[in-house]
This record gives C-alpha cells, sequence and structure tokens, in this order.
C-alpha cells in the first residue's frame, strides 16, 4: 500500500439535513480525517421562507402574526422585537399601558424559560443520552399549558401586538403559573443528576468546543456563550426593556467557555428565569388597560424612520432593524438573529479539530436555531 | 471522574415508581385552553358580510362567498375559510366589527382528502358549532377604530342668538383621521339611494386627495354639498364600524371634501359624450331631483331649463331648511356649477297644465319634480284658527327673508325634521317651544343629532301627547290641549302604536301651534288627461324603472314619486332620470 | 455618543445624521468613507463589534443602502453608519478583514440584492438559495407574488367576492362624470 | 391560477387509491393463490404495517416542535408503536411538518424514496394543504401533492400533540381498511411526479430514483 497524502486520507461528509443529531433543518458539510474534523462549512436556507421580503407586502398588523415563525423554540422575542421597533417609530410607545409592559415582561421571561429547558435538554440528548431531553420537554410542556392558557396557542402565540397585548391574564393564571413552577423546580434536582452529574455528559462536554475570549468583539458573540466565559453581558440588563430595568436582576456568568459551561449557564438561568417570573408576578399591576387605543390598523402608516432594537434571546442577543417609508408597511427589517454569526461563523471556526461525534452536542451549546440564520 | 457521577445518573430509576403524567386518549383528545385559537365559528345572523376578516387576512385564506340575497346593511356573503391558508392568528375575530365570528377551542382535523379543509363557519356544519369556549372578540382591544373623530359645534348658548352654522367642520386633519377609520366594506354604497361611491371618495381623503375626492363624489352627486350638511346618511346607519363603535362620519367628510374647492367647474372636468347635443329638456321644480336631472344632462350638451316658482333654486333644501344648517352660500355655489354647465332657470314662474302640455310638445323630455306641498292638516278642532300654521310656511317665509312672528311661546306638533327645524328657528326668534310629539323619542324619524341639538338649544319634547283640540283664550293666545297616550303593541314584529289614555287633559297655552306632521301632494293644477295617467289613489306619480311616468317624454322624481321623501333619494330619481333620458337619446341616435 | 459624531463629522465628513435613541445614532457618510471610518471605529473607538450588515433598496431612487451596525458592548450604545450606492454598479468594499462574519453578510447581501463585495470570500456562493434563476429576490422589483404563481400553484377551486364590488355591482353602482 | 403549467393531476390523485390490500405495484408477482387467503393475508399484513410505525426524524418545518413532545412520556407516541427512526432505511412514515422550501424538497424527494416500501407521507398544517402563511413565498411550496403521494393531512398551524396522534389513529384505520396506497400512487404515476419534480427543481442533479 502507498502511502497515502493527508488530503487523500479525508473523508468528506455531510452532517445533516435530514439527521436526528442536527439542530433543526440545516446541514453541516465537513471534512474529516480519522474521526476528527479539518474544517467545516454550514449550510442553511432549508427552512428559508423570505420573511423579510414577505413583510414589505404586508400591512404592520399583517406582519406581526408572521415573525414568531422565525424563531420555533422561542418565537415571542420576535413579536416583542418586532412591535416594539414599530411603536418606537411610530410614537406609539409612550401609549403602552404599564399592565401591558408588565405582562409582556412575563410573557418574554415565560418563552425564555420554555426555550432553556428544552436546549437543555438537547445538551444530553446530543450525547445520545434519552432521559433529561424527555423529562425538560415535558417541563417545557408544562410552560406551553400557560401559553394556550393565556394565548389561545401553544407554539405560536402572536401575542404581543403594537400597543400592548392582545388579552388580559387569565383568572386564577397566576396560581396555575407557580404550581407550574414548583414543579419545574422540585424536577431539576433530578435533572442535575442525569446531566451534571453524569459521568458521560462531563467526560464529553468539560473542556470542549472552547470558545475564545478574543473572538467575541471579533466576531460579535453574545448571550450564553459570552457569559459561559465570566463576562456578564446581557441584554435585559445592559439594555433594560419593558419592566427588567424594575426587576432583581444580576447576570449569571460561569467559566470555562466549554459546553459544560454553556449548559451550567442555562441552567443556572433556569433558575434565575423561574425567580424572575415570581418576580414579575408580584409586582405586576392587577388593574388596567392591556393594550393602548389602536388607529385603524387597515389603514395605519406610521412615519418614515430608522431603528434597532434588541432583546435578550435564551441564544443570545436578537435585534430588528426596521426601516419605514411613511407608508402602510415596513420598507425593510433586517432580523438579527444571535445564531447568523454563532452558527455560521462560529461554528465554522470551531469546527477543526472536534471530533466528528461532539459536533451535535457543539451545535446544541451553540443553540443554533437555523431558521432565524436564513429567514 | 469520582464514583458519585458514575452513580448519580441512574437515580432517573426513581422514576419508575413516580405517578404517570400520560395525556390519556381514551374520551377523545384534552379540551383545548378556554381562549384557544382552533376552527372558526361565526353567527351567520349577526354576520353583515362587510369582508374586514377577509381584508386584514394575510394569508387570504378568507374568500367571501354569496350565501344569501344582499339586503341593506349586509352583502349577503359570508367568510369561507381555507385551512390550507388558515395560521389562526385570529386577527379576523378581532377585527371582525359585527364580531359574529369566533373560534372554537376544537383543534383536531385529519383527512386524506386535501380539498375538504375548507369551510363557510356557520353555514356548512361542523361538530363545533355550538362551541362555548375559544377566542372571541373581547372589549378593550379593538383593531379598527370605533371612536369618531367629534365634531365642533357652536355652543348651545350662542347658536340661538345667531343664524350662523351650527356645524363647524373638519380640519384637513381631523377629517384625514376619520377618513383613515373606513374598512371599505361598501355596505353603505348599497345604503345610498344614489350609490354614491362612498369608500372611494373616502379613500381619496385619507390619501390627502381632495380634488379626486370631489370628483368622485360629484360622480354620482350633484348637490353634496347639501348632502354633506343635511343629508339624512342612510349610509351611517349601516356603517360596520357602527356595529360596535361609531360609524363613520360619512356626511362630514363629504363636507369637507365639497367645501375645500370654491370653482367646481375647474375641479370636476367630465369627460362624457355630449349626446344631448342640439335637444331640449324642461324641468319643473327647481328641488334636488331637478338640479340633478339639470346638471348631468346639461354637461351631456341638452339644452336645459329649470322653472322655479319661488324666487331662489333649490326646492325643500332651500325654503325647508333652515341657514344655520345649509346656508345661502352653499346652495349658490351649487347653482354657480349648473350656471356654468349651461343650465338656464326660469324663477319665480309657476307652470300650469296648459304649459306642461306645450312644454310636452315643445321639449325631448320634461321632468317633473316639484315636491309635496300641501301640509297636512293637524286634523283637530281648532285647526283652522289663526295662529295655528303649518311649519313649512313658517320655514319658506323664514327662508325668503320676510319676518315671521312666532310670539312667546310656541308649541309644536310632529317628531320628523321639519318639526325640530320649526323649534331652533323659533328658538332663535326668541320663544320658548315645545314639541309634542305622538310616540317615544326614540319613535322620532328625526336625526338623533338634531334632536340632541334641539334640547341642547333649550326646547322641550313632551312624548306620548296626542292634540286633542287647540282653542282660542280671550286674551288671544291659543290653547293646545292635549292627551297622554300609552304606547300599545298591537301586533308582534310592528312597532307600537300610541293609544289615548282616556279622560285626562293637559293645557299648554301658547302663542303659536305649528303643525310639522308631514306633507301630501298638490297635484291639481295638473290637466285631467295627465294626472288620470300618472298619478296613484294616494295622489303620487308612479315612473317606470327608466323614471318615467305613463306620459311619453314626462319623467318625474323626488318626493312625489318616492316614499322616503328626503334630499337624498330625490337626488337617486334625478339620477334614474337621467340615465332614462340619456338612453333614449341614444337609442334614437342608432 | 455626540463627541465621536463630531469626530467622523471633522475627520469623515457627515451626509446626513439622525439620532434615534440616547442609545442609537445613525450617521449617513460616503461611500469610499466606509473603510477608513469602520477601520477607525474598529482600532481607536469602542465600537468594537459588528452587529450586524444589512441592505435597503431605495428603487425609487436608483440606489442601495448599506447599514452597519456597530455596538460599545461597554458603553452599552450603537451606531449605525449608513452609506447610499448606485443601484446600476451595486458594489461596495468588503469589511471582512475587520470582522470575520461579515464574511456571511457579505454573501447574504450578495445573493439576496446583488451586491458585490469584492475581495470578500464566497461571493457567488449560494448560501441560502439553491437553483435561483432569477434576479436577487429581496430587490424591490422582484415580485414575490408573481414568481409564486409562475413556480408553486395554488389548490384551485377558491373564489372571493370583494364585498366592496359585489355591492356596486347587485345595486347598479354607476358614475354620471364620465360614460 | 398559473397551474396551467402543471400537468393535470391523474383522476385519483390526492385520494386514496383503489383498494389493493396486497404487495407493491413493483414487486411481487402474481400467485397461485386462492381469492380468499390472499384477502386475509392482506388484512393481516396491513393490521401488522398500521399498529408499527416508524417515524423518520426529519423536521423540515417548524411543524417538528410539536413531534418532540410526542415522544416524551406526555403524549408517548409509543403506547401505539410508533417511534421515532434517525434513517430513512428504518422508517415508513415521512412527516412534512409544515412549509417546504425548494431546498429541503429535493432531500424529502431522496429521503422519501430511500424508505423501504410499504411507506406514507403525512402532511402537517396549512403549509402543505395549500401553501399556509407563506403562500405568496417565492421559495416555498405551496401544494405538497404535486411532488410527494400523500396519504394524510393533519390541519393546523402548527398541529398540537393531540391532534398528531388523533391523526396517526386516522392513517392508521386508512392503513388497516388498505386504504392508503400512496406509495403504490407514487410508482404508477412516477412520470407525472418527476415532471413536476424537475420543472420546480431546476438544478436538478439526483438519480430518477433513491433506491
Amino acid at each position: 500500500m502507498t502511502e497515502q497524502t493527508a488530503l487523500e486520507r479525508r473523508v468528506q461528509l455531510w452532517f445533516g439535513p435530514q439527521h436526528p443529531g442536527i439542530t433543526g433543518n440545516m446541514a453541516v458539510q465537513a471534512w474529516l480525517e480519522g474521526d476528527t474534523l479539518t474544517s467545516g462549512v454550514t449550510h442553511v436556507g432549508y427552512l428559508h421562507r423570505g420573511f423579510e421580503k414577505l413583510m414589505e407586502r404586508r400591512k404592520f398588523i399583517q406582519s406581526f402574526p408572521i415573525v414568531c415563525r422565525i424563531c420555533v423554540p422561542e418565537p415571542d422575542t420576535n413579536e416583542w422585537l418586532l412591535a416594539a421597533s414599530i411603536e418606537e417609530l411610530s410614537g406609539l410607545d409612550k401609549e403602552v399601558p404599564e399592565k401591558a409592559r408588565w405582562i409582556r415582561t412575563l410573557f418574554l421571561e415565560m418563552s425564555r424559560l420554555s426555550s432553556m429547558l428544552m436546549v437543555l435538554g438537547g445538551h444530553v440528548g446530543a450525547m445520545g443520552l434519552g432521559t433529561a431531553p424527555n423529562w425538560l420537554i415535558t417541563l417545557r410542556d408544562y410552560i406551553l399549558d400557560r401559553f394556550e392558557e393565556l394565548t389561545g396557542a401553544r407554539v405560536y402565540h402572536m401575542y404581543v401586538t403594537y400597543g400592548g397585548v392582545r388579552r388580559d391574564l387569565p383568572e386564577g393564571f397566576a396560581e396555575r403559573l407557580e404550581a407550574n413552577l414548583q414543579e419545574i423546580e422540585s424536577k431539576l434536582p433530578l435533572v442535575d443528576n442525569v446531566i451534571f452529574d453524569s459521568a458521560v455528559f462531563r467526560k464529553r462536554a468539560i473542556g470542549v468546543g472552547v470558545v475564545p475570549e478574543e473572538w467575541v468583539d471579533e466576531l460579535g458573540l453574545t448571550g450564553p456563550i459570552v457569559r459561559a466565559m465570566g463576562i456578564a453581558r446581557d441584554t435585559r440588563t445592559d439594555y433594560p426593556y419593558e419592566k427588567y430595568g424594575e426587576l432583581d436582576i444580576e447576570p449569571m456568568t460561569t467559566t470555562g467557555s466549554d459546553i459544560f459551561a454553556r449548559a451550567w449557564m442555562r441552567r443556572l438561568e433556569i433558575a434565575q428565569s423561574i425567580d424572575l417570573i415570581r418576580q414579575i408576578l408580584a409586582k405586576m399591576p392587577t388593574e388596567g388597560p392591556y393594550s393602548a387605543k389602536l388607529p385603524n390598523m387597515l389603514t395605519w402608516t406610521i412615519p418614515a424612520g430608522e431603528t434597532y432594537v434588541r432583546a435578550e434571546a435564551s441564544r443570545g442577543e436578537m435585534g430588528y432593524y426596521v426601516v419605514t417609508d411613511g407608508s402602510d408597511k415596513i420598507r425593510r427589517v433586517h432580523v438579527r438573529g444571535p445564531s447568523y454569526v454563532h452558527g455560521v461563523t462560529l461554528l465554522e471556526r470551531l469546527m477543526p479539530g472536534t471530533n466528528i461525534a461532539d459536533l451535535s452536542a457543539l451545535m446544541v451549546s451553540l443553540q443554533v436555531c437555523p431558521p432565524e440564520i436564513e429567514r | 471522574m469520582s464514583l458519585k457521577y458514575t452513580i448519580a445518573p441512574f437515580s432517573a430509576w426513581l422514576q419508575a415508581v413516580s405517578k404517570p403524567f400520560t395525556v390519556p386518549v381514551t374520551g377523545g383528545p384534552r379540551p383545548g385552553a378556554p381562549r384557544y385559537r382552533g376552527w372558526h365559528i361565526n353567527d351567520v345572523e349577526k354576520c353583515i358580510g362587510c369582508g374586514t376578516c377577509s381584508a386584514i387576512c394575510q394569508n387570504e385564506a378568507i374568500d367571501m362567498v354569496p350565501v344569501d340575497d344582499p339586503v341593506v346593511g349586509d352583502s349577503g356573503l359570508r367568510p369561507k375559510i381555507d385551512y390550507g391558508r388558515c395560521c389562526w392568528c385570529a386577527l379576523c375575530v378581532d377585527v371582525c366589527p359585527s364580531g359574529s365570528l369566533g373560534m372554537s377551542n376544537e383543534y383536531v382535523w385529519a383527512d386524506t382528502d386535501a380539498d375538504v379543509f375548507r369551510y363557510i363557519p356557520g353555514v356548512d356544519e361542523k361538530p363545533w358549532d355550538d362551541s362555548e369556549l375559544g377566542w372571541r372578540r373581547e372589549e378593550g382591544f379593538e383593531l379598527v377604530d370605533h371612536d369618531r373623530v367629534p365634531m365642533g359645534m357652536l355652543d348651545p348658548d350662542e347658536r340661538t342668538q345667531t343664524w350662523a352654522e351650527v356645524v363647524i367642520g373638519y380640519t384637513e386633519e381631523q377629517a384625514r383621521v376619520e377618513a383613515s377609520r373606513c374598512v371599505d366594506c361598501g355596505l353603505c354604497v348599497a345604503a345610498c339611494p344614489a350609490h354614491m361611491h362612498i369608500p372611494d371618495y373616502i379613500g381619496a381623503i385619507r390619501d390627502g386627495d381632495d380634488a379626486r375626492a370631489v370628483q368622485i363624489i360629484y360622480d354620482n352627486n350633484a348637490m353634496p354639498e347639501m348632502c354633506g350638511k343635511v343629508c339624512t346618511r342612510r349610509c351611517e346607519s349601516v356603517c360596520s364600524i357602527g356595529v360596535q363603535g361609531d360609524p363613520l362620519a360619512i356626511r362630514w367628510l363629504k363636507r369637507y371634501a365639497t367645501e375645500r374647492f370654491d370653482n367646481l367647474a375647474e375641479v370636476l372636468q367630465p369627460q362624457v359624450e355630449r349626446v344631448g347635443e342640439g335637444r331640449t329638456v324642461a324641468v319643473i321644480g327647481g328641488g334636488p331631483s331637478g338640479l340633478t336631472v339639470a346638471y348631468y344632462l346639461a354637461i351631456r350638451g341638452f339644452e336645459v331649463t329649470v322653472h322655479e316658482a319661488l324666487p331662489q333654486v333649490g326646492g325643500a333644501t332651500f325654503f325647508g331648511i333652515p341657514r344655520y344648517r345649509f346656508p345661502m352660500s352653499s346652495l349658490e355655489k351649487q347653482v354657480d356649477l349648473l350656471k356654468s354647465a349651461g343650465v338656464k332657470f326660469v324663477l319665480n314662474h309657476r307652470v300650469d297644465g296648459d304649459e306642461l302640455t306645450r312644454m310636452l310638445a315643445e321639449n325631448d323630455a320634461v321632468f317633473m319634480g316639484v315636491g309635496l306641498m300641501k301640509p297636512m292638516a293637524l286634523r283637530a278642532p281648532g285647526e283652522d284658527l289663526p295662529g295655528v300654521i303649518p311649519a313649512l310656511d313658517m320655514l319658506r317665509e323664514q327662508n325668503l327673508g320676510h319676518e315671521v312672528d312666532v310670539g312667546e311661546k310656541v308649541v309644536v306638533v310632529g317628531g320628523g325634521n321639519v318639526a325640530i327645524d320649526a323649534s331652533r328657528i323659533s328658538r332663535r326668534l326668541g320663544a320658548e317651544v315645545t314639541i309634542a310629539y305622538r310616540r317615544r323619542v326614540v319613535d322620532m324619524p328625526a336625526d338623533d343629532e338634531e334632536i340632541e341639538d334641539a334640547e341642547a338649544e333649550g326646547v322641550e319634547i313632551v312624548t306620548q301627547a296626542i292634540p286633542l283640540r287647540v282653542e282660542a283664550t280671550e286674551d288671544g293666545k291659543l290653547d293646545f290641549v292635549w292627551g297622554p297616550a300609552e304606547m300599545v303593541q298591537e301586533e308582534e314584529g310592528k312597532r307600537p302604536r300610541p293609544k289615548l289614555i282616556e279622560g285626562v287633559e293637559n293645557h299648554l297655552v301658547v302663542d303659536r301651534v305649528i303643525v310639522a306632521i308631514g306633507q301630501g301632494p298638490d297635484l291639481d293644477w295638473l290637466p285631467t288627461e295627465i294626472s288620470e295617467k300618472i298619478c296613484n289613489k294616494w295622489g303620487y306619480i308612479e315612473v317606470d324603472e327608466t323614471g318615467m311616468t305613463a306620459v311619453e317624454g314626462l319623467y318625474a322624481g323626488g318626493d312625489l314619486v318616492n316614499d322616503t321623501a328626503d334630499a337624498i333619494s330625490a337626488i337617486a330619481d334625478g339620477l334614474r332620470a337621467v340615465n332614462g333620458i340619456v338612453d333614449k337619446t341614444r337609442a334614437q341616435h342608432v | 455618543m455626540d463627541e465621536i459624531i463630531q469626530r467622523i463629522r471633522d475627520n469623515f465628513g457627515v451626509l446626513r445624521e439622525h439620532r434615534q435613541r440616547d442609545d442609537l445614532a445613525e450617521v449617513w457618510i460616503e461611500p469610499r468613507h466606509v473603510l477608513p471610518l469602520l477601520t477607525w471605529l474598529k482600532e481607536h473607538t469602542p465600537f468594537v463589534q459588528l452587529t450586524h450588515l444589512s441592505a435597503v433598496d431605495w428603487l425609487e431612487d436608483g440606489e442601495f443602502q448599506l447599514t452597519y451596525l456597530l455596538t460599545d458592548p461597554v458603553g452599552r450604545r450603537s451606531l449605525m453608519v449608513a452609506v447610499r450606492i448606485s443601484r446600476e454598479e451595486a458594489t461596495a468594499e468588503s469589511v471582512h478583514t475587520l470582522w470575520a462574519h461579515a464574511v456571511t453578510y457579505e454573501q447574504e447581501i450578495n445573493e439576496m440584492f446583488g451586491i458585490h463585495f469584492p475581495g470578500s470570500p464566497r461571493q457567488g456562493v449560494p448560501f441560502i438559495l439553491e437553483g435561483w434563476d432569477d434576479i436577487p429576490p429581496m430587490r424591490r422589483d422582484f415580485d414575490t407574488v408573481e414568481y409564486m404563481n409562475r413556480h408553486h400553484p395554488s389548490r384551485p377551486g377558491r373564489e372571493h367576492t370583494d364585498p366592496r364590488r359585489y355591492i356596486g355591482q347587485v345595486v347598479g353602482e354607476k358614475g354620471y362624470l364620465h360614460d | 391560477m398559473a397551474s396551467s403549467k402543471f400537468p393535470l393531476a391523474p383522476p385519483e390523485h390526492s385520494r386514496p387509491h383503489a383498494p389493493m390490500g396486497e404487495g407493491c405495484f413493483l414487486g411481487e408477482t402474481e400467485r397461485q393463490q386462492p381469492l380468499a387467503l390472499k384477502e386475509a393475508l392482506a388484512k393481516i399484513k396491513n393490521w401488522f404495517r398500521a399498529n408499527s410505525l416508524w417515524v423518520m426524524a426529519y423536521g423540515t418545518g417548524c411543524g417538528s416542535i410539536e413531534l418532540r413532545p410526542l415522544t416524551t412520556a406526555r403524549f408517548d407516541m409509543e403506547r401505539f408503536g410508533m417511534a421515532m427512526r434517525p434513517t430513512p432505511r428504518q422508517s415508513n412514515v415521512l412527516i412534512i411538518s409544515g412549509y417546504l422550501s425548494v431546498k429541503s424538497l429535493k432531500r424529502v424527494i431522496r429521503a422519501y424514496e430511500q424508505m423501504p416500501s410499504p411507506k406514507w407521507v403525512v402532511g402537517l398544517g396549512s403549509c402543505t394543504i395549500n401553501g399556509g402563511m407563506y403562500w405568496d413565498s417565492y421559495n416555498t411550496i405551496n401544494r405538497l401533492d404535486l411532488y410527494v403521494p400523500v396519504d394524510l393531512y393533519i390541519a393546523g398551524c402548527m398541529p398540537r400533540p393531540e391532534a398528531l396522534l388523533e391523526g396517526f389513529g386516522v392513517l392508521m384505520e386508512k392503513i388497516k381498511a388498505g386504504e392508503a396506497n400512496g406509495w403504490n400512487h407514487y410508482l404508477e404515476q412516477m412520470d407525472w411526479y418527476k415532471e413536476n419534480q424537475k420543472k420546480l427543481i431546476t438544478d436538478w442533479d439526483l438519480p430518477d430514483y433513491n433506491w
């Protein structure tokens, strides 16, 4: 046998789009030497629906049901961002009632919680451990039950609109939500046992997928990835929106910047989220309108302008760049999802040297959400 | 790696003895939350077929399909939902102006055939039709604007001191805001006797194109400035926004647009074929119907002459409407437009029977719109006493600029707009005014706003009052005697009738009793050979669908012909005659 | 913020500026200043992160606008640097040497708007679309409904009656100022 | 309606094919078996098939987020003999979870053809029926049944887990009755499907059938 060159030894492997380990419908084209990746390219577009184009031909109110579809596990940040940016450009933000702001904060935090429950399970699911994900998906389902009760739908809530929210909290909502939170809290130690105290997870997560600190500014990284490096950066505290400024909240941080650190980060944030939801429920006013008086939504036009509004999704900073031109439609909207950087540039940078078996876990820990990359 | 990390995950086994939480499948799927957004339901009785649900749907999932004959206030269309498009956002429910559309909390529907996922909620029977729960419209969250931009008015105290217009009119900004409330459903078009293109001109006002709005308005109404001030606005009574909120101020918007321009001839620029070149038309009566005929025929090349008995054209809108509602300047602007179109006027000239016969021979067509000129009598003893006057006479005298003396105390009998006008004029003349009406305030044919305005100006309204007699008192005053009535529901579905309570008499001593209980036709001047052909047994004139009477070439319209007796119906009659005359002329060309 | 904008004004020239919020400003500059300005902002000011880069099609002006959103993560404020380029040429300088992830943004804009960034890797490499054979879809003159009708037929059997027109038809709505 | 670009659907298209019950179009030859035995065997086969639906884990769109809870103890699809399988080779149910971009469609066709018969396609949500909320998008198909045979549609946006379970119940009934034969239809009308597929996928670089 003749000696093979390094290039000849490389195997090209498509990971996805149809693969149980891939996060959503996307693909990674990887080149391997043995079972180690030498390089890789992210391929997206399998979920491209052209939201930004579709919103250019929809009236403002018609744009609002569509945006939540941009991220399936956590649709609500999108709803809020669209509402907030249009409110800012139209001047409606001054009229959003106090109670609506509290409900929105609650809504956003519930959404973060449900998303983090799902992704925490994903961390171990990607390593082939099925118990914790099944528990956590069920726990998330309890939050979805509350969403269903509050908004009328389980996944796509379409609840936050311009000027407030669409409905008031139902009777007894806070008590039922509290019961769910207690259920989640009671299960979390069990979850810890099978995730953070699992030899399999520790071995495969500690020291794997380390993101160097220099990349933060170079790549514009945000969210849990940055906080897992020990840098306290959180849109909710840095740019307090809605009622986050009135809550007792400190950005959570962990150190190590590896998969374990990011998983632990999420575990801490689940606890933080539960605490925040309790704070919100305690501080929320019970009386008052939940929506501002809206103009006729079929003919509503707003002045020309440009803005960028950001919020903290469970994956990092999500932002909407909105341009209006004085008509009844959005001129241009650009959805800046955290996965755009995390799932393409950062992932591609992390791939060389990674074991093929860890790739799935790495993607989960970066919380790559393909629909927000391609939209 | 310590032993702990090897053992800890096995704690999961403890769950084997915990209580299961699996959702059972027996007994059907879990019910959706009380406000779950499931399949649509629709209360078809409540639905007015305005199509706003279809307009707001970003997925074009809602088709409007005809299920019933259209009637005024209901297009007869109903939404049909395509679940191959629906995304359950419930914007259709939240926007629904009638509040009929809702969503059930049912969510299961699986089928092998892709074409079945469409139905008309409320019409096509579905298992979830009677669902109590689900997403419904809720007060406090409106996607359309329910609140009308308030109209500026003179202060009531100030009003009684002046003959100036009470209504101030919208500013440009107010008009744009008000116009933006329209949802473009078109129900108003059906309700308007003249079928004005209401959503179109409102849209033009909203877009800031007032000139286009005026062109659209004049497209089928030659006296819109009058309508913009005093129309009975049946359009507003069917406005879809009005089901749950204030109807659009269609009349005020028309007023706004028409008041923007002084030289109408310059703005309008009609583009019509001059089919009537060389033909002559005589119009008897310069009221709304006659002027409508005159204008639209004149721009088509007809030579039109309007014959008017009074020194000023306008008909009832001239002599019957007080100046504080419809100022002279507005009427003159209208007349100027007609003059610029080439219409000739013969004023102070009452046409008699012989002249009508001659006109029919000399002209290609004659249009008769002489209105109802004979006031109904009080039909109570004392109706002939000198101080008992018909309201129309008083209004005419007032509008002709003659001195009118109503004394210090007046009772006005009737509940229509004329009664309100007479009482408000009497207030301005310094009298104390009481309105006596047979039924309740809700039954009054007069415009609600007018009633409110009258009350604000200090008019007292006595309802369920049946006049018994009028007696002259010794000091030259009149004793108006009336009896109270109770409302009796005689037949289901009909409006209750007032029934006199015997034995009670109330006295009201006044200077004048003004009778405003309606008018009838006054056609005694017609030659018998014509009148027996064209009049029905009540003395009104009958016409065919072209507006023509049984006499060839004699057209008629206005209060004489229709049973609603308002200006916009008269204009509609005029348009019908225009159609008839133009079509006939065209046919003769061929 | 004011101080930085003043310095941009002095050193690079500002065509237009707008203060949207306390923590968000926007400056419009000339295309030739983009790379120097962004380099300066990244190297010498706290605006070190490129949060996003996106394009706006001003079809009626015949121009594209590129908006670079720079963030100062410590000072918690953002600066939008906008530049209008000709729609005809549709070429702009690449900033991928400053921020690695700009490559993806430039790749996407290249694909969706047809703006070329010479020197940027992956220009012309499909990112989202596959086998695209029309004008770039995010351009304003691309009509998505027309494209949909050509390529993605809808299920037949639907018929919509517009109430406004239907009512007009039923009652015989007519105009008299024109024939 | 621009459907003229597409050939008219075969008459039975998108409806359950005439009951076959026995074998596969390309596979088994006529055997010399008495008719009664043949029918009885078909029934038994269909019963087994209906009770072991293995679903391919391919989240083609947003609806797949409601598939995940099905595998948890709360909704527990395994009590119906259903399980998620990672590869097309092991599965016989393909769930198209909502909208399908043209890029995904290509992979879906490939995956579908790789699945062993008998196999069934379930379309989730409005998007598979008539385009759903992305009806005007340049990148998503409006009608799934033009490209792969769909045996069952479950309406919703997205259908929730309970609706999915109910839907699978319907699918099982259809399979037991021998009425879910989309896979056979696909083979019979291969030319028609391929024509539609190739019309849409301009850079067609697949083999004409992926065995």
